[in-house]
């Protein structure tokens, strides 16, 4: 008659799983991110911090009677085209670059050069030979990121076990088989550090780059604001572009992560 | 004369599916300070499940566990060994061992990596070792730091005959010295019929203490004879008593 | 060209929030350029660096640009070529209650200079700090570079003690009660500049300068009747309040008109390229090569001479 | 007789050992690199397009006669001290979040606002704060850095194998070598990719404020040169800061990461 | 009737560390096809070496081996398992043994499961799994790609007597059924006893056979007399033989 409810209250349960699996944490976070900003604007009142209400406003404002969305769908467009397309090629590469010594040793320097050029010089040299056209910016954006999607996969590539690749040999798996059943499944923390930090890059690299030639965009709008002093504009500009990461890293990102990891033992 | 401390296990449930038969309910199992106590019974049993527990590697299950009194996660750490060798592949064979204390001085690793057999090897990483040797230095670990409670899992497997009578053999002589506790899981009658106080047969879900045997002559004295009367004993239990396949 | 029937187009590339806008915006209200037969497009730029990146990609036909960047680049090889836009300099900006009076009471204080070392303002300041003291003011004072806003900014949280900015930024700090110690025009006159260069110029390289002759002259047309009018008419200004950023501020509205009228280019001829050409050469030797390049001299043809007013 | 040149001839041996262990590789890369480039610059005749030569005349030029020497320094020393802290704080912070499933649930959201503000709203705020300081610039800095390694780091401690924190809780390892003989080793991968990245990145974000508010430094003179459109005086100044990074690279990074992971098995 | 194919060693030499003495020199081994050959000798002679170098996971070495006149490493891939159960821990156990072959079906491998008695697990992940029955996932995965080589580290460790008898049946009935050459490992002489054909005792550095033993009668009619008989023919071969401690 006792035994049931002594089975189901864990009496040594010292870690704390309830409270770790307990739902709404992540609800809090934004709220408690506005609440801060909130007290901190009021805290030092200084037209260039304005509140979290001021910028709701504003990108309520700007949404409705500006250009945001407009502005907002051509960045967008441009920074996941980039990412698709970078993220795609990094891997292919990092891979390459972690699995052949040689190719590794030859081109070394090159990914050394390649992450340290500036992204202005990237910009003029493509603009100049195709103009100021979508495709210049969206391949000098590229061209900016690869290089950090090679270097961090070629990282993970290297921190490959030699277990598993003994395996594949042993099966005599096919190359198909073994990138999908080895290589994806131990690259794949480094792949989802380089997609998180990745968007957040590219978005950055595109805002540079909408700044030195396009005729719209956050990147555009945001630059006007910045010569007008305008921090709420640039503020309702970013937040808008934050929700959508969130939603993409909240609806597509964490589900997907959740899914592929489902194998990770939780660490007790 | 000192001896290691007392086990008690009282354990309510463990289950790591919340659905599924709890692996473990309403088990409850004492052994004596200083005793030598074998885990048998079949694969899947349970086995590794209670080791984990008793060693406050795995706390979550409801129940208690304690060592001379103190609950298990507490005590002082015992010498283990897992399933699996365990080691840690960027440290050297020497690294590995003293992994265990942060203030083992060389000499004792040195001479712990020597009676399983490896001398020369304490600068080879685990990558670069047999099977075998892993499994060695792994029990080396565990002996370096001459702990009261010595908690085994399958520490003679993949070893050669000789090899397993000379680390009975040292086993034996650490045993008769330091009186520690011991509780270790074997597949094989032998090991428990040469080392064992006391050997432990589980089976079924949950796991149940389907027999218990005591072996009263003493390690020194027990001849080819009665080792063979043991192992005859302790398979018959293990196999009328578990005939259930998993 | 005046007889010609159809209308000829032009794409000009403008700073989405400079002071060109207003020009611009006028030419549209007043419909000149369809009095002039031109159809003008306007592609919106985000700042001057994107204005030289689309010119020099052939995305637009004319920018606005610096004479001097204008000759450096035909020095180079870059043929492009300029028709004076406006004679706007910045100036010395102080609070109301500094004690800074002359360029001398600098010393030992920390100065904002918008744009960097090389900004033009800060080679005339030099200069004319040279003329007078005999020394370099770089050994005298404080330096900080930094965006234009940025130098009002702290200009006027008191974490700089004077600004050197541009004349529309000049015009926002005035309007808050900001005082001018000195503008950079009164310096040039004093460093012996008589007539006031042309600093900005409608730019376009040499070969549109061919290809599009009767455009470009019809814009230029265009551009200085523009010019004229805002000159004088009070009225048309009130329409450009919005563009002008001071739709609520009326003191920032006028400061901004008054400092603008001071800046048309009231005529362009043969004196106005001798005034740029004797700043060219105060820039040159103050500036250096970081400024100027690596020609001390005016090129020639920096300013086009397919046109005169 | 024969046995002994036909024990060292390996007869089997498919695994290109030779190749991949003959030095000399990456030496070549580098000259190939120039290579490339003085071909381009020589097919694609273009005062925007420089070549080699006429980049290292400038470089020389700039460095005996200019400023690059002074610039650089500035820069490096913003940058490797802007570098060491985000690197540790992002660390520590990443260690924390990829341990803490709370923390990390009550903070994610902060983490990817964090990743996605610009650079520029970040700088703006500190230098009117702060003033146009040496310390504003490298605080700015920093904290656009310091997101980016504390989501790589996380990403690593998540992919944390289980067993060795059972390994650790059985030895009782108090946290410090817990951290050393556990964490660290495993984390490996990711701060090494971090650290390649990370002084690319800081060193572009340095670019970018330099350029914002400073009073000298690579940034700051690369926009002057942009003003010019003067491409050789960029490339020249970039080069000299990507030779610096190689240095870096082969004097402390290799010989380092050569120390650290010798442990890893040759994948044969 | 058909059966495996024969596997021929000529090893010039096999060696981890350039300056140490090479694990295998001048090493010669003959495999009938379709034989069962057990492989015994002290922990870290080089067992396992000679087994990865056979299945074509190591190729670093000089000489040639060959399957049915094949190099080993094109050939056909064996059923191997390694000395650690060697799981990929990121599927469910249904997809590490499909893992083994791409077209394999889902039939298939469920009953390569229930085979080795792990009915029911086919979802689980391997760290759901007790470490005999990780053992098993992986003798699994070697059985049901029905490959005509078997190549086997230590198949029956980690299991319980009742489980290894099973196994024993199992791999004599498909040996009896398909006939593959089979080379496994084991430091038991039991295993040896029951399946094999013949053994081959392992000593020394390098590796040398130091004895090589027929066991003539058929596994079907082997009794628990001749099983003793061979059990210390070989435990005798095996310790009078390899008496060289590690
Ligand atoms: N990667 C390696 N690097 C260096 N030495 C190695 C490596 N792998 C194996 N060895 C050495 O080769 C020898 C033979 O190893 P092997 O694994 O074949 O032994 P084994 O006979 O299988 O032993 P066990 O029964 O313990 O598994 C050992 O002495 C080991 O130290
Ligand atoms: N992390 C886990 N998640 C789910 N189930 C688990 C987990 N660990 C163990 N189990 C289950 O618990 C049971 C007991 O496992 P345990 O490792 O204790 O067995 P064992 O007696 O040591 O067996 P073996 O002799 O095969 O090692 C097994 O049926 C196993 O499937
Ligand atoms: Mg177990
Ligand atoms: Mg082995």
């Amino acid at each position: 008659m006792v035994r049931i409810p002594q089975i189901s209250t864990p009496t040594t349960d010292k870690d704390k799983r309830r409270l770790r699996d307990r739902p709404g944490l992540e609800y809090l976070s934004l709220p408690l991110l506005l609440l801060v900003w909130q007290v901190l604007a009021m805290a030092f009142t200084n037209r260039l911090f304005p509140s979290p209400v001021a910028v709701s406003k504003e990108m309520w404002f700007l949404a409705t009677e500006g250009r945001l969305l407009l502005d907002l769908g051509k960045t967008l467009l441009r920074a996941s085209a980039a990412f698709v397309i970078s993220m795609v090629l990094g891997t292919v590469l990092g891979i390459l670059l972690g699995r052949q010594h040689w190719v590794d040793r030859l081109f070394s320097t090159w990914l050394l050069v390649g992450l340290n050029l500036p992204a202005i010089v990237v910009a003029i040299l493509l603009y100049i030979w195709m103009g100021l056209t979508e495709g210049a910016l969206i391949l000098a954006v590229i061209i900016n990121k690869v290089p950090l999607v090679i270097t961090n996969i070629r990282e993970g590539v290297r921190s490959f076990s030699p277990d598993y690749d003994e395996l594949a040999r042993a099966l005599r798996m096919p190359m198909g088989r073994r990138l999908r059943l080895i290589f994806v499944p131990q690259l794949l923390p480094f792949v989802l550090a380089s997609a998180r930090t990745g968007l957040s890059l590219i978005w950055k690299i595109v805002l540079v780059f909408e700044v030195l030639g396009s005729d719209g965009g956050v990147g555009f709008r945001v630059s006007l604001f910045f010569q007008l002093f305008d921090i709420t504009g640039i503020l309702a500009y970013t937040t808008a572009f934050i929700l959508v990461v969130m939603a993409f890293e909240y609806g597509v990102n964490r589900p997907i992560e959740g899914k592929v990891v489902r194998w990770r033992m939780d660490p007790a | 004369m000192a001896h290691g401390p007392g086990l008690t296990l009282n354990i309510v449930e463990k289950r790591f599916d919340p659905l599924a038969t709890p692996v473990l309910d309403q088990f409850t199992l004492n052994i004596a300070p200083g005793s030598v106590v074998a885990l048998v019974g079949p694969s899947g049993v349970g086995k590794s499940t209670i080791l984990r527990l008793v060693a406050g590697i795995d706390r979550l299950f409801s129940g208690r566990i304690t060592v001379d009194g103190i609950d298990a996660d507490k005590a002082h750490p015992p010498g283990f060994v897992f399933q699996d060798p365990r080691l840690l592949p960027w440290l050297t064979a020497i690294d590995n061992i003293r992994a265990a204390d942060g203030k083992m001085p060389q000499a004792t690793a040195l001479q712990a990596l020597a009676q399983v057999g490896l001398n020369g090897y304490g600068d080879a990483y685990p990558h670069q070792l047999s099977g075998g040797m892993q499994r060695r230095l792994a029990l080396a670990r565990a002996l370096a730091i001459n702990a009261e409670v010595l908690l085994l899992d399958e520490p003679f497997v993949s070893l050669d005959r000789a090899l397993v009578n000379e680390i009975h053999g040292l086993l034996a002589e650490l045993v008769g010295a330091k009186r520690p506790t011991v509780l270790f899981i074997s597949h094989l009658a032998e090991d428990a019929a040469r080392l064992a106080d006391r050997v432990v047969v589980l089976a079924g879900r949950p796991a149940r203490i389907v027999d218990d045997i005591e072996l009263p002559t003493s390690r020194q004295q027990r001849d080819g004879n009665i080792i063979n009367g043991y192992i005859r004993r302790i398979e018959s239990a293990a196999s009328t008593k578990t005939g259930t396949k998993l | 060209a005046q007889d010609a029937p159809e209308n000829a187009t032009l794409v000009l590339g403008a700073q989405e929030s400079g002071t060109v806008q207003w020009e611009i915006q006028t030419i549209k209200d007043l419909g000149l350029d369809q009095k002039h037969h031109l159809t003008l497009e306007v592609r919106p730029l985000a700042d001057s660096r994107a204005g030289q990146v689309a010119l020099l990609t052939g995305t637009v036909d004319v920018i606005l640009s610096d004479f001097i960047w204008v000759s450096i680049q035909r020095s180079e090889g870059n043929m492009v070529t300029a028709v004076p836009h406006s004679l706007a300099v910045g100036g010395l900006m102080v609070s109301p209650d500094s004690a800074i009076a002359t360029v001398t009471d600098l010393n030992e204080l920390t100065i904002g200079v918008a744009g960097g070392p090389v900004d033009k303002s800060w080679v005339v300041l030099q200069a004319y700090y040279n003329s007078i003291t005999g020394e370099k003011l770089a050994d005298h004072v404080n330096a900080k570079y930094g965006a234009p806003p940025l130098i009002n900014e702290l200009l006027r949280s008191g974490k700089i003690d004077a600004g050197l900015n541009f004349w529309q930024w000049n015009a926002r700090s005035k309007a808050v009660g900001m005082r001018e110690v000195i503008s950079v025009a009164q310096m040039l006159s004093e460093l012996g500049v008589d007539e006031q260069p042309p600093l900005l110029g409608w730019t376009f390289t040499d070969q549109v300068a061919n290809d599009k002759n009767d455009a470009i002259v019809r814009f230029l047309e265009a551009s200085f009747e523009a010019k004229e009018i805002l000159g004088h008419d009070d009225a048309i200004w009130e329409r450009l309040k919005g563009v002008m950023g001071a739709s609520d501020d009326p003191a920032l509205f006028i400061q901004l008109r008054d400092d603008y009228r001071r800046g048309i280019v009231p005529r362009y001829d043969e004196s106005t390229v001798q005034a740029a050409e004797q700043t060219f050469g105060l820039m040159a030797r103050f500036g250096g090569s970081d400024l100027v390049g690596s020609s001390d001299r005016l090129a020639a043809g920096t300013f086009w001479s397919g046109f005169r007013k």
